[in-house]
């Protein structure tokens, strides 16, 4: 329904030359996370700079939650107030498709973006789809997260490449691995991660929302979790409450995995010194699961020609290998390789890749989509009752 | 002297349980890695100085706003206090207990459920977006404190000076500067204090309120502490408290100073 | 510079009747005192006059005007509290010169005064301490130097010299009344000393349960009390229950002319300085008991079975148990019919 | 009287922004539909209170052990802080008034700073998941302000009349329980009540020491809250925040009739 | 049932020093007077007796132990205070029961107790009445019967009977007196009244600027003070500055023979008692003022240019401007060097 009442179609209608134009001298609000000094910095310095210098716009980066912003955007919804604040906002998953069903975002704009029909693969389910969710042009492909596992070389001679080997390497090395638990979003990730490796994926891609049937199907998955748990950091009595938590511990030698929903995370964490330079990235065999994250426009933005020049921007193969430059964030990029030029090419092979990190072929070729959004509380649900938490 | 030695003991480590994780806090600001067993940091860098003194994410210019916006927070909430806490402190009617107790409210109402409707509302009378709107809705979880706090002081304070204040001849106003307020003071201050931190820990409200447009410090802090970056986090959080602290203790220090006499209360 | 008028004043605290129907008229520029046992309703009275409570029935009048809704700080009536009510947050000087701030005197006029009303409450010295550091008869002081400062109206006293020593009460007795003079000040004065009641004012009310039982000048409650209890407000009596018969007192200490023409059952009224110990007294008796008190002498003499107590100046002794005599001029005697 | 007046209609106005805002929450509570500018919702229904009531999911066992969590927590904090408000209250000595703001800083501390590695620690001395160890880490921000509250009523009130009930003959014991604890009364209520808020609102410090064997009723809240779902919301702010109001007044009941007359304090 | 004695106690308050070498020593259930002008340091004598002050210098002894480190609820000194400290949030009842319960006595005994001494003090009726809904005497009852509740062996009052009228102060004082002596307290009274200081105690020390000048009976106190400092504490006096030679004393008013066999220049100290206005007196004057108060007259007479302060008793009237004698019997006076 929200197609019918997309609310600006003039602004398609407009040559992007007149986008340009209108765009010039404005300021674009991009709101989003800013628990990251490097992502913080990246748009702080580069994407900052870039935009006044080639499109005269400034940019102001709010770090802000997501689940603020579709507070925000819905108290403005109810109001139907023309005037938001918010020009470009930093989504995916579920939230987007909350905004959308709310009719919370402006689009469809993604093929008024020149960058998007020349570099982006708009056929790739990953492009179509964020967590199952029909994107249908109200969001524009940002970068692309991947589930990793982080290591200590100094302390593993041989990573684990599936869920057997790591049984084995935590049995042999009781009290040295754990994991966040679910509701953590990493948490969670690595259990689907685990429940792909042992009964697979495809089987979860159009599962209804039944508890029973689900819990029926990641049976021997729980049971595989059960049976690491005595061997786990405190014996498993307790787990990290969030993945930051358990970053610390391996940063601070208590454990020697741990685990990141993007791929260059190591290589930043080395940089910052906090993660031993002895740290390598790797996954499982059969890939872990990847995500899609995204760029749209609120309804309401007041510049949304700024905006659409802002997020074309970032869709150049210029600003998605600074990107990927693990000295800048590291995120991988979401255009299309086969649609670069020879210098555009050499852009991406020219980016240093971080220390410890998997290159970006490794990783597409062991990408698995991620589980529909409605399945993931059920998930956790079940590993809440399995793996119990023990204490008083 | 036994006594003393013993009040003197508990007291240091109170003071160190109190001064302790500022410390820490202190250490990590510096610290690259830290192994765990490890009493000491392995290796320190500047890395969170750096980017807070980076002018290009304006974090100064945004403390420099959260300051100045919970400070004039602090001074309405103050000002609305007053007059309501002698209301509760000092008359008696039916119902007072329930009202006492329900003015804490807002700080219980879950802020969010109370936004849903505030947002609304802020945004139909332009306030939304705007750093008057941020003021007034930090004022609603920081007011009950000061209530509080202040009724409880007229309460035990009674008004008796205050009588006496008229009887000598000063009008309405002049007893309200003259002998309410200094009177207060120590209430003030606790108030004040409180008022001050709730306003500038607010994050969600202002989020909210602000919509981006006004930008607090602990809006920019928040991310680092959740993202578990403990050098950032900890750089914020050391700006945050001593910030804070400063200004408590020069509020201490101006009312104090002002109102000369300390503990001029008791026998 | 105000007459004052109270006019069937009532007042209750939790239904018990504190006041009850007070009237009470002063005259522009007079002192009066208003005397009465502890817990009779002086404070109560004061504070009403002040506004500082509302009556229950009655009015108030200053200059035959009512006053019952002009505010506190316009009646210009200044009381001096009991318990002093200083504020504790300003210095002596301060809270002396409180008032004339508030009346926006100039700082140089302030200043002046202020110097004047600590050189005459004697507190050169104490100007910077706060009240806490000071004692009980300092506080006082400064609370009456505060209250003159202002040069009242209507002056209000609540006991202004109870914790002054002998010496310091006398020169602020006097200083207070000179001031009250020279201003014109109408001024009431709560005391429990005699002596500074009959004393220094112009007319004495006497209060018991919250009624006015008698209002007349010294020599009036002194010499012509209306009821033994007013009488017993000034020191301890003797009371000597007869009969008039003819004009001859009949008692148990014998029977006595007086100059009374009424017949009946009388309480004969005898104050302890009124007895003579003489040897040309006309009553026998024994010493009974004897105070040293300096300047004078406290006896108990046992008359026939009645104990009298007697007040003689220091100047002759006597001992227990010596058998004396005593005169009583019953022409002076006060009679109240029983 | 004409001033009279006035008063009470400030009162009431005052009154109804306290209640108003309770009011539209017990009405979301019931509402399935309330579309934009109407005044009254279109459509009731009762899955939020079903949902609450339903045995399965625990929530009336959740908000028993979190208003005994929260009680245990008040009472100690107020334990704590009788004696370091008393002394920071009545002793003068260097660096008072900043110790006073120092006091405040654990509220400042953003709570996750510390927890770091609180954390930790909690779970080297098996705290962690346990009773105990959330309410302990529930001291942290709550001790603040009963410690201030209490300074503040002691600065007031003075010593006179410990020492006068020590001239008595009492001990320590019982001048404490005897004039001590029933002067401090309305400090005592204050400092409880926000106790109990600050505890039965912490949320993010019981999710991480908790570890999810202790659940709390604002644990359980949180979620409705954040998703949006503004009838469950409001269905648990309703029971959160009546809640919180019912403890709060039988606190102040209990404590003022079992100290009899109130406001004894002036003349 | 304790001796109290200080030794060489100073206290200073910010440098000022307020108590200066006291020396003390009160004898088993002996009752003394402390007298003093406000702010001389009484106050804070007891304070330190009871162990609410430390003394910078100095040691307090009960029974010849030192108790500088007791606590204070262990010395059984017991101190009503000049502002009473009522537990505000006591009745009166509650408040008079307080010391019984806290020492463990039995339910029914204290009620017994707090019934007597209500009805000691006259505040039946009072019982269930919070401090603030006293008035001013009656707060200081219920100081008074919390402490004698107890029946300490040590009391120290501080100016007890300032706010009661005098039919009650009397009344208490003899209670107090009574009580004393039953229980052999060891007692210590401040007080600002010269005439209860004479009666009660057995001795009195007159406290001037944190010294105490003289210590006592009352008679040697009144008839032969060391100084008129301390003399003028009981009351007004005349002074006459003259000179003696071989027993004859020179004056303004003219030359006098006297008992003394010293010469040189002394100052006479004329009580205003010891001037009779008799027609046999041997000095002239005229009247020159007059105050009455009741049972005496205060006349000012003008003597050769000098003024005297003189009381007689209230039968015999003078008119100001009228021409009197007056005799002085120069054989009782007191004379100070000069
Ligand atoms: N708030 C109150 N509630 C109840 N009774 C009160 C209150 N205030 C005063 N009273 C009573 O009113 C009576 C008169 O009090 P008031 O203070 O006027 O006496 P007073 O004549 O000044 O006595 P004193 O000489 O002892 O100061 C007393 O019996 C007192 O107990
Ligand atoms: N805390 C204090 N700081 C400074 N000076 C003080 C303090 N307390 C008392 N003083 C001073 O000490 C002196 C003695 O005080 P104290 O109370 O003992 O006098 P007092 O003899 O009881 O007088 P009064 O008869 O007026 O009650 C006074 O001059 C007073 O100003
Ligand atoms: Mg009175
Ligand atoms: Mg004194």
């Amino acid at each position: 329904t929200s197609r019918d009442e997309k609310p600006t179609a003039q602004i398609t209608a407009e040559d992007w030359n007149s986008i340009l134009e209108k765009a010039k001298g404005t300021t674009v609000n991009f709101y989003g996370w800013g628990g990251s000094q490097k992502v913080n910095e990246w748009i702080d310095n580069y994407v900052s700079r870039k935009l006044k210098e080639e499109y005269d716009i400034i940019l102001n980066r709010v770090p802000m939650d997501i689940d603020d912003i579709l507070n925000k955007l819905l108290g403005e919804k109810q109001l139907n107030s023309k005037e938001g604040t918010i020009d470009i906002v930093w989504i995916n998953g579920e939230n987007f498709f909350t905004a959308k069903r709310n009719g919370l975002l402006f689009g469809p704009f993604v093929d008024d973006l020149p960058n998007y029909k020349k570099y982006v693969d708009t056929e790739s389910i990953e492009i179509k789809y964020d967590f199952g969710f029909p994107v249908e042009g109200y969001e524009a492909p940002y970068g692309k997260a991947q589930l990793v596992l982080i290591g200590d070389q100094a302390q593993i001679v041989q990573f684990p490449r599936n869920h057997e080997e790591l049984f084995e390497m935590v049995k042999n090395n009781p009290g040295k691995f754990t994991y966040p638990a679910p509701p953590d979003f990493t948490g969670s990730a690595f259990v689907r991660n685990i429940i792909y490796d042992i009964v697979g994926y495809k089987q979860f891609m159009n599962m209804e929302a039944d508890k029973q049937k689900v819990a029926e199907v990641i049976k021997p998955a729980m049971d595989y979790l059960k049976k690491i748990k005595p061997y786990l950091w405190q014996e498993g009595k307790t787990y990290p409450a969030t993945v930051a938590q358990l970053d610390n511990m391996y940063a601070d030698h208590e454990v020697f995995m741990t685990i990141s929903y993007n791929p260059n995370h190591v290589a930043s964490k080395i940089g910052t010194g906090e993660f031993p330079t002895t740290s390598q990235a790797f996954i499982f065999e059969k890939g872990t699961i990847g995500n899609t994250h995204f760029l749209a426009i609120p309804y309401n933005a007041t510049n949304k020609e700024g905006a659409l020049v802002a997020i074309n921007f970032l869709l150049s193969p210029k600003a998605q290998a600074s990107k990927y430059d693990p000295k800048n964030w590291g995120d991988l990029p979401v255009l299309d390789n086969g649609k670069f030029s020879d210098e555009e090419k050499k852009l991406f092979h020219d980016v240093k890749l971080g220390e410890g990190v998997l290159p970006q072929d490794i990783l597409l070729a062991h990408r698995l989509p991620e589980i529909p959004a409605h399945l993931i509380p059920i998930i956790e649900e079940i590993w809440q009752e399995n793996i119990p938490v023990e204490g008083e | 002297m036994g006594k003393n030695m013993v009040f003197k003991i508990i007291f240091n480590i109170f003071l160190l349980l109190l001064i302790f994780p500022l410390f820490i806090i202190l250490l990590w600001s510096f610290t690259k890695i830290w192994p765990w067993p490890d009493l000491f940091p392995k290796a320190f860098g500047l890395r969170g100085f750096q980017y807070l003194l980076n002018p290009s994410n304006n974090s100064l210019r945004i403390l420099g706003l959260s300051i100045w916006l919970s400070t004039v927070v602090m001074f309405i909430a103050i000002l609305i206090s007053i007059p309501a806490a002698k209301a509760l402190g000092l008359y008696h009617f039916k119902g007072k207990g329930f009202i006492k107790t329900l003015i804490l409210a807002p700080i219980v109402v879950p802020t969010v459920a109370v936004t849903m409707g505030i947002h609304v509302s802020f945004i139909s009378v332009g306030l939304a977006n705007t750093f008057w709107g941020v003021v007034i809705v930090h004022l609603i979880p920081c007011i009950p404190y000061s209530v509080r706090i202040l009724t409880d002081v007229f309460e035990i304070m009674g008004n008796s000076m205050e009588l006496q204040a008229r009887i000598l001849g000063a009008n309405k106003m002049q007893t309200f500067f003259y002998v309410t307020l200094p009177m207060l003071a120590p209430g003030l201050i606790t108030a004040g204090s409180m008022v001050f931190i709730v306003s500038f820990s607010q994050y969600f409200l202002t989020f909210l309120i602000g919509g981006g447009k006004i930008v607090t410090f602990s809006m920019v802090m928040f991310p680092f502490i959740q993202s578990g970056d403990r050098m950032m986090a900890s750089v914020y959080s050391m700006v945050f408290i001593w910030t804070t602290l400063l200004i408590l203790i020069s509020v201490e220090r101006i009312v104090k100073s002002y109102y000369k006499g300390e503990n001029y209360f008791y026998l | 510079m105000s007459q004052i008028e109270l006019r069937n004043i009532c007042k209750k605290f939790e239904n018990k009747r504190i006041l009850h129907h007070v009237n009470l008229l002063v005259q522009e520029g007079e002192m009066i005192s208003l005397l009465g046992p502890s817990g009779c309703g002086k404070t109560t009275t004061l504070k009403i006059i002040a506004g500082l409570m509302e009556p229950d029935a009655g009015d108030i009048l200053f200059n035959d005007t009512s006053i019952l809704n002009i505010p506190v700080e316009k009646r210009g009536a200044i009381i001096v509290f009991q318990d002093y009510l200083l504020f504790p947050h300003l210095t002596v000087e301060e809270n002396i010169e409180f008032g004339l701030k508030m009346a926006k005197v100039k700082k140089s006029k302030r200043r002046e005064k202020v110097r004047e009303m600590i050189d005459l409450v004697q507190l050169e010295g104490h100007e910077k301490k706060y009240p806490k550091e000071l004692s009980g008869g300092q506080k006082q002081r400064v609370a009456i130097a505060r209250a003159l400062a202002i040069e009242p109206k209507v002056l209000l006293l609540d006991e202004p010299f109870s914790n002054l020593d002998t010496r310091l009460r006398e020169i602020m007795r006097e200083f207070i009344c000179d001031i009250q003079r020279k201003f014109k000040i109408t001024m009431i004065l709560v005391t429990h000393d005699k002596e500074e009641a009959l004393m220094t004012s112009s007319k004495i009310a006497v209060m018991l349960d919250g009624e006015i039982k008698q209002f007349g000048t010294p020599k009036e409650i002194y010499e012509r009390p209306v009821s033994s209890l007013v009488a017993d407000f000034f020191g301890e009596k003797n009371y000597v229950d007869g009969e008039i018969k003819e004009g001859i007192f009949y008692s148990i200490m014998g029977s006595f002319q007086t100059g009374l023409h009424k017949n009946g059952r009388v309480r004969a009224m005898i104050r302890p300085e009124e007895i003579e110990i003489t040897p040309k007294g006309n009553i026998a008796g024994i010493i009974k008991n004897k105070t040293y008190a300096g300047e004078k002498i406290y006896y108990i003499i046992d008359c026939n079975g009645k104990r009298l107590k007697c007040i003689t100046n220091g100047k002759t002794f006597y001992n227990i148990g010596e058998k004396i005599n005593v005169y009583i001029n019953f022409d002076n005697i006060v009679f109240f019919e029983r």
